[in-house]
């Protein structure tokens, strides 16, 4: 939220952003979802191919590269005002650290 | 109505007419199925107006009636336990009592009220003319009417929730409570909840997006600050309960296994959902009178808030540590040694930012020149009630003490302290201050005071009992206490159960007396001044009550409390600078006049709000005795949806009577519609 | 939610006051005091909240996985390769989504139908996989109120496919309208939020194909 | 607690005085709270270390908040005074101090590290397990059970059999004893104020917790988690005994089962028993008349599987969820009071002849749903196949009444 201290300031910097439109072209978009695909056809491929305990951190991380692609390029959250990250993020934020320790207190804490 | 022109006789200043933003659409009435309702007077002015201002209204009559219906909850209870093994309400009933009363108070009555003072207020106070989606706006005020009607249909149509207002699993499935009273709780609080998420969206749309020209985020009033950190704890809370409610009711009613435990399930989990939403809530509970206060106390002392940045900052840290400390609402539910630990030290931290804004208070009071309007009587009150409120809280955020306190009248003194003597009491400042705003008449302050001591003193002779009650053994949700357990001497139950049982009926003599003060302030004919108060912000620059526009012209925000800013100024004397009034209210209303802007948009009417929100009910109703129903109103439903999709968002000229001739602008309704 | 479809806000402080203190006024374009557009700001907000609701129902499937009390569990019944299809599916969605956005963008009518209709086509192309698969899983003996594993699944993936749905409904409706030309608002911006939904349901799914189907319980 | 300072330093206007005064009165009672008779269930009584462990923390809580709370309404009402409106300038407009803020900020998180630090310690310190004698806690609508792990040694006594009862925790006293606590139903909660705080039972979970007595004596307690229709009707008791007692209790509830004599109204009573209760409640090693076993099987006729065991009945002193008495008010008085050199004698002679108060448990085999409420109705038992969900209304004649009370008189 400190990202909207002054609105004259603010207005500005919106402004700015959204009049520039810096949407990618078409062809960075199919470039994106190309490598999309390709990390999909990866992910897939561990159902296959047994990694051990490789398997689940590698696979987060391609989820969470997937994620930020879509939630950045396609959802022009990247080129967007700051306030809609903000917005964004603190809900997803919220989600992940609240639901991380509901989680937890079963598994870890709990004895 | 729509588009309000202005006589062109008002002098110029204003900017070019015709630089004003290309009305934001262009519609024709071929657009939507309907032509839009423009009526202004009459009883289809009220249902399908989108003005914050009427909805306001709404929302404030409406949650005040379910006030007195839980408040009369409450006088059964207490009747009941005024004395040993009674019998005044079976086990049965008693149950669905205290259930009904939790629900109905916390989310028809503090949830709605605060909602009607954010939908008046915000607008006002941030110089908006409305908030960012009126239709939306009026979708949530039907859906909680609705809602609330459904909930308490459910006491005539076999019972209603009996469950403890915190619904635990397994008790609440259908094996356990084979009524439907637990179906209407699930889905009347799932009407509701969408009603409070849309709420939160559009006002903190409202709030980021439609503040007049200068007033920067740390110029705005405290009122809506804590406005923005509720609704920004609803956005994110509201989910987590819908979460819950959907797994209890695909349980209920389709089988579902989630807290089934035959089938391994772990009752914690109901636990855990309700519970991050529901330490959120308790915020959104409290966190709007705050705001009001807020505003209440630098009126009535005459200076500005303490450390303004401080209150915003530590309302904004409670909105974030609240969502760290669920757990210390299961201390005793098994969680295990580490999780109890850590939340146990986490809950302590809550005391932290709120014990800042109690110090910012009574700092505002320091140094000031107190007026004890039965406004700031109650904002006092709050300070006090609510600290000692806090301060119980404080002793169950240690989990060791909290296993002897938990689930006893300890903690129903806790949280009545925090709630009727924080949050509603908060309300109550909120009602005296702001009538003259809202109806152009003062509350009577003679009848104010009766008001506000019968509420002080009640609420003390009720609930601090509790505290000894709890710590002598008596639990909570008990229907009867046994006479062979009340024990002997100062501390015996039977002498402080009736003790809260006549502080009960103290409050409710002080509510009937503010009942009986709108009546009484309604008849009278004296206006209330334009600025009764001489107060600071800018609600108070507008005519009371406030035009349909709000505002003659959008004013410019220089400074933190812009209207005293400009009634007073500081002028040198030989014994220092001195503040002097400048300017009267009435003087900068008229400059503002003078200099109104020339082309209002307002948004229109709508049929479709109410619509829509009906649809829900009927479901819900269906849900529980005929899925045909449902279809039924799932049909609704989609009819609302494209009614409202396809219709033009400002109501077309056609929709209005021409003018008469020579009559300027035309206000007069059409005949269809 | 259907409100982002139509220019809503005709409340905005739209007019010139007295403009004495050199604030800067963007004129038509820009009436919200931040300059971004109410619709936009209500969007991501909800999407904000959005992330809640699917934290619930994908934590409360992760409690539950592993308990499927002697019935049909995750590895028993999950067809990765179908699945994977399916994801694919989606994720190619997203591209037609914001082609359709970029269309827009550039005014151009024809093509904005013709990528939103592609991309309705997708989203029906999944919600039908997901079908199949209920009703694959539902023969291998895999019902609603078999176990918790199966509650909590059915649950999870069930308000994602309905959340598609909603969102094939949309473009479908959004699709149309703009053929009739019965847009009053800023059209672009009503695609982009519809846009903005469909990726975030997008982006739902590929944390729901990792955690749910990829990561063995 | 805090009410008091409240009440102390909130007056203003008409009603200072007599404020004041309640507010006196509550402090000084506040004082005296140690003092407060005939209070089974006060927590501020501790007799056992793990109560008293909680009590210390508790009171320093409640000295520390009262502190802060009158610290807090000593400045407001300082300020109401001094600052009321006596016509004076309008003050300076400042907005603030943020050396005191940041002052004002600090203060608290001091005070709450005091506070946390002994919190954060008593969690680990209660949580302890390492205990020989094991006794598990059944929770169930509405009524507590009781199963002495068979093995395990309670003060010195080995439990060589496994004891079921139910209401009555008997432990022995000045002995660390680990309940651990489960449910068949709903989720209750343990809790004797006196010994130690709550512990709930969830079904599917188990949990623990210690009880440990400074004395012999009766030690209320109540469910506090609520459970349903009669939650409130759901009591339980723990009673400790010094250890020849507990060995003594334990010798008893171990024994065989002793049959009625032929042709006494116990021994019509026995068939009766067989006839009508025996399908739910177990008596132990009672046979049939042809020499079976008789087993009750309440997993068929009640919704939580269980009903109390009865071998022992007039062993306890209440019945029904530890919510009616089988003694009558002067015994019960008497025994509840007793000095602890004197109780366990007097807890272990049982319902006797005089103390018995036939009424209650007449009243209860009348008609039990109407004594406490049970979803017993039989037209409303679709939801749960038929089973009651508590004990049902069996229509029995004034005869057999008679005749069952007098069998069960007899175990005990
Ligand atoms: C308006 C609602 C509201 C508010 C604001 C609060 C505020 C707080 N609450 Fe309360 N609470 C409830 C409503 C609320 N609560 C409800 C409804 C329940 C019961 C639900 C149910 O079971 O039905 C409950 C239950 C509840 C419990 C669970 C009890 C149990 O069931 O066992 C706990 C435990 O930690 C708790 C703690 C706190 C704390 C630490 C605060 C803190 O935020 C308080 C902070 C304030 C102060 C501390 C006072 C001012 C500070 C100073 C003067 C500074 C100096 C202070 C110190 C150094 C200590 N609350
Ligand atoms: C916003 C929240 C809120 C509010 C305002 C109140 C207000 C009051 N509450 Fe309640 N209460 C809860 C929230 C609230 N409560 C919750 C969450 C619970 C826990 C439930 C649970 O365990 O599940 C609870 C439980 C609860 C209990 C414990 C029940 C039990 O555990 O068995 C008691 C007992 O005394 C009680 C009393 C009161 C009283 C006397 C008031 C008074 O302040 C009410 C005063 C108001 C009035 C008296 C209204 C005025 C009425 C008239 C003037 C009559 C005129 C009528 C007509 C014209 C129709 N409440
Ligand atoms: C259908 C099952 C059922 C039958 C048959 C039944 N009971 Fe019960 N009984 C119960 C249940 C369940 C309880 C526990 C009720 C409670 O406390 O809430 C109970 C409680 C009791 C108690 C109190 C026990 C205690 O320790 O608290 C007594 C005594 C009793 N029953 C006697 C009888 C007698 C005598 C009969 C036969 C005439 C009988 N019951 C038949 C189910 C049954
Ligand atoms: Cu068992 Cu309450
Ligand atoms: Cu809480």
């Amino acid at each position: 939220m400190s990202a909207v201290t002054d609105t004259t300031h603010d207005a500005e910097h919106a402004a700015e952003a959204h009049d520039g439109h810096h949407t990618p072209s078409d062809r960075h978009f199919i470039i994106i979802a190309g490598w999309l695909a390709l990390l999909t056809a990866l992910e897939t491929s561990t159902y296959w191919i047994d990694l051990g305990s490789f398997a689940t951190p590698l696979l987060l991380i391609m989820m969470t590269i997937k994620f930020f692609m879509i939630i950045l390029v396609f959802m022009h959250l990247k080129y967007d005002s700051k306030l809609f990250s903000v917005m964004f993020y603190i809900g997803l934020g919220l989600a992940i650290l609240v639901y991380s320790v509901f989680l937890a207190t079963f598994q870890f804490f709990a004895r | 109505m729509a588009i309000i022109e202005r006589p062109a006789t008002v002098p110029a200043f204003v900017g070019d007419a015709s630089a004003s933003p290309p009305a934001l659409v262009t519609p024709t009435a071929a657009l939507g199925a309907f032509k839009r309702p423009v009526s202004t007077t009459g009883w289809k002015s009220w249902v399908f107006t989108v003005d914050h201002k009427k909805l306001g209204l709404m929302y404030g009559a409406v949650s005040l009636f379910f006030f007195l219906v839980g408040g009369l909850e409450a006088l059964l209870i207490r009747l009941q336990l005024a004395a040993p093994d009674n019998t005044v309400l079976s086990a049965d009933l008693y149950n669905q009592m205290f259930t009904m009363h939790a629900t109905t108070m916390v989310f028809l009555f503090v949830m709605p009220m605060a909602a009607a003072f954010a939908n008046y207020f915000l607008p006002l106070q941030v110089g908006a003319r409305d908030v960012a989606f009126p239709r939306i706006n009026a979708l949530g005020f039907w859906l909680f009417l609705f809602g609330g009607i459904f909930l308490n249909t459910s006491w005539v149509l076999g019972g209603a929730a009996d469950g403890g207002w915190f619904m635990y699993s397994p008790n609440s499935s259908p094996l356990f409570s084979p009524s439907h009273g637990i179906d209407f709780w699930v889905l009347g609080l799932q009407i509701t909840g969408i009603a409070s998420l849309v709420g939160a969206i559009n006002l903190i749309v409202t709030i980021i997006n439609m503040r007049a020209p200068g007033m920067s985020l740390m110029r705005m009033p405290v009122f809506a600050w804590m406005q923005l950190v509720t609704q920004f704890l609803l956005l994110f809370a509201m989910p987590v309960i819908t979460v819950a409610l959907f797994l209890l009711s695909f349980q209920r009613n389709f089988g579902a296994a989630f807290f089934d435990v035959e089938k391994g399930a772990d009752p914690l989990l109901w636990q855990h959902l309700f519970w991050i939403f529901g330490h959120p809530e308790v915020y959104i509970i409290i966190l709007p009178s705050f705001g009001i206060i807020s505003e209440v106390l630098p009126t009535f002392s005459r200076k500005p808030l303490f450390g303004y940045k401080f209150v915003v900052f530590s309302g904004a840290a409670i909105g974030t540590v609240g969502w760290g400390v669920w757990a210390h609402h299961m201390f005793a539910s098994g969680l295990g040694p580490v999780s109890v630990a850590v939340f146990s030290a986490a809950t302590m931290l809550v005391a932290i930012p709120t014990g800042v804004k109690i110090c910012n208070w009574t700092l505002t009071l320091w140094g000031g020149k107190l007026w004890f309007t039965t406004a700031m009587n109650f904002a006092i009150g709050v300070i006090v009630l609510f600290t000692i409120g806090g301060l119980s809280g404080v002793t169950h955020a240690s989990a060791p003490a909290d296993t002897q306190q938990t689930d006893t009248y300890h903690i129903v003194a806790h949280f009545h302290y925090v709630i009727v003597g924080g949050a509603v009491m908060g309300l109550f400042a909120g009602f005296y201050y702001w009538w003259p705003k809202m109806f152009g008449k003062l509350l009577s302050e003679r009848l104010g005071k009766w008001n506000f001591w019968l509420m002080f003193f009640g609420v003390n002779l009720t609930f601090a009992p509790m505290h000894i009650l709890g710590m002598q053994g008596q639990p909570r949700r008990m229907v009867v206490w046994p006479k062979k357990l009340t024990g002997e001497g100062f501390f015996n139950l039977g002498f402080w159960n009736q003790v809260a049982t006549v502080g009960s009926f103290t409050i409710a003599l002080g509510v009937l007396i503010f009942v009986i003060n709108i009546f009484v302030t309604a008849k009278k004919v004296e206006k209330a001044p334009l600025d009764p108060w001489d107060a600071r912000t800018l609600e108070w620059m507008t005519a009371s009550p406030p035009k349909e526009h709000n505002f003659d012209s959008i004013p410019t925000v220089h400074a933190l409390d812009e209207f005293f800013h400009r009634k007073y100024e500081e002028v040198d004397t030989e014994d220092g600078p001195r503040l002097v009034r400048v300017k009267s209210a009435e003087q900068i209303l008229a400059e503002e006049e003078a200099a109104g802007d020339a082309h209002i948009h307002l948004p229109s009417p709508s049929y479709w709000p109410i619509v829509l929100a009906f649809s829900l009910p009927v479901i819900a109703y269906g849900v529980i005795f005929n899925l045909m129903l449902s279809v039924v109103g799932a049909g609704i439903m989609i009819l609302g949806l494209f009614g409202w999709v396809l219709e033009p968002s400002v109501a077309d000229d056609s929709d209005y009577d021409p003018p008469a001739e020579g009559s300027g602008p035309s206000k007069e309704l059409a005949s269809i519609g | 939610m259907a409100d982002i479809t139509i220019h809503e806000g005709a409340a905005a402080p739209a007019d010139h006051g007295h403009d004495d203190h050199g604030h800067d006024d963007h004129g038509g374009a820009h009436v919200t005091s931040t300059g971004l557009s109410n619709n936009k700001l209500a969007m991501w907000l909800f999407l904000g909240s959005e992330c809640l609701l699917f934290g619930g129902l994908i934590s409360t499937y992760m409690l539950y996985r592993g308990r499927h009390g002697g019935g049909p569990g995750p590895a028993q019944v999950f067809d990765i390769p179908l699945t994977s299809v399916s994801s694919f599916v989606l994720l190619m969605s997203s591209l037609t989504m914001v082609l359709a956005v970029n269309s827009a963008k550039r005014l151009d009518d024809r093509n904005t139908r013709l990528w939103l209709m592609a991309t309705a086509l997708l989203g029906a192309l999944f919600v039908g996989g997901q079908v199949y698969e209920f009703t694959a899983f539902y023969q291998e003996g895999l019902g609603f109120t078999t176990s918790l594993f199966s509650s909590s699944f059915f649950t999870l993936t069930g308000f994602h496919g309905v959340h598609v749905t909603l969102g094939v409904v949309m473009l479908i409706a959004l699709a149309a309208i703009i053929g009739r030309g019965r847009i009053s608002g800023d059209k672009a911006e009503v695609v982009e939020m519809v846009g903005l939904y469909w990726h975030f349901v997008d982006v739902v799914w590929v944390v729901i194909f990792t955690l749910v189907y990829l990561i063995p319980a | 607690m805090e009410q008091s300072e409240a009440m102390v330093s909130t007056r203003e206007g008409q009603f200072a005085g007599r404020r004041r005064l309640v507010g006196l009165a509550a402090g000084v009672g506040l004082v005296l709270a140690g003092c407060a008779k005939n209070a089974p269930q006060d927590t501020f009584q501790p007799a056992g270390s793990n109560a008293r462990e909680i009590d210390g923390l508790q009171r320093e809580l409640f000295y520390v908040s009262g502190i802060v709370g009158l610290i807090v309404f000593a400045a407001i009402l300082y300020a109401i005074i001094k600052f009321k409106d006596r016509g004076q300038d309008i003050p300076e407009q400042s907005h603030g101090n943020p050396k005191l803020e940041i002052l004002l900020t600090i203060l608290p998180a001091i005070i709450l590290a005091v506070v946390a630090v002994p919190s954060v310690a008593a969690v680990f310190k209660l949580d302890k397990k390492d205990n020989d004698c094991v006794i598990n806690v059944t929770g169930q609508q509405w009524w507590w059970e009781y199963d002495y792990v068979q093995g395990s040694t309670c003060g010195g006594v080995e439990i060589t059999k496994s004891i079921v009862t139910s209401g009555e925790l008997v432990i022995p006293a000045h002995t660390d004893v680990l309940l651990r606590i489960t449910s068949r139903d709903v989720i209750h909660s343990y809790w004797i104020p006196r010994l130690n705080g709550k512990r709930d039972a969830v079904p599917g979970r188990l949990h623990t917790l210690r009880m440990q007595a400074d004395q012999a004596g009766i030690y209320t307690g109540q469910c506090t988690e609520f459970c349903g229709l009669s939650h409130a009707r759901m009591r339980q008791a723990a009673v400790a005994l010094e250890a020849a007692d507990f060995q003594t209790w334990v010798t008893n509830q171990t024994a065989d089962y002793v049959a009625p004599e032929a042709d006494t109204l116990a021994a019509t009573g026995e068939a009766t028993f067989v006839a009508q209760c025996s399908r739910c409640h177990q008596v132990n090693d009672l046979l049939s008349p042809d020499g079976t076993p008789v087993l009750a099987e309440p997993d068929l006729y009640v919704v939580s599987g269980a009903a109390p065991n009865l071998s022992k009945l007039m062993t306890r002193t209440a019945f029904a969820g530890w919510t009616f008495d089988l003694i009558s008010a002067e015994c019960r008085d008497k025994l509840w009071n007793a000095p602890p050199d004197e109780f366990g004698a007097l807890y272990l002679q049982g319902v006797t002849p005089e103390c018995f108060d036939e009424a209650n448990l007449r009243t209860w085999l009348r008609n039990a749903p109407a004594m406490k409420p049970m979803y017993a109705d039989p037209t409303k038992l679709a939801s749960t196949g038929g089973k009651t969900r508590g004990m049902p209304n069996l229509n029995l004649t004034e005869d057999q009444i008679d005749e069952l009370i007098a069998y069960m008189l007899e175990r005990k």
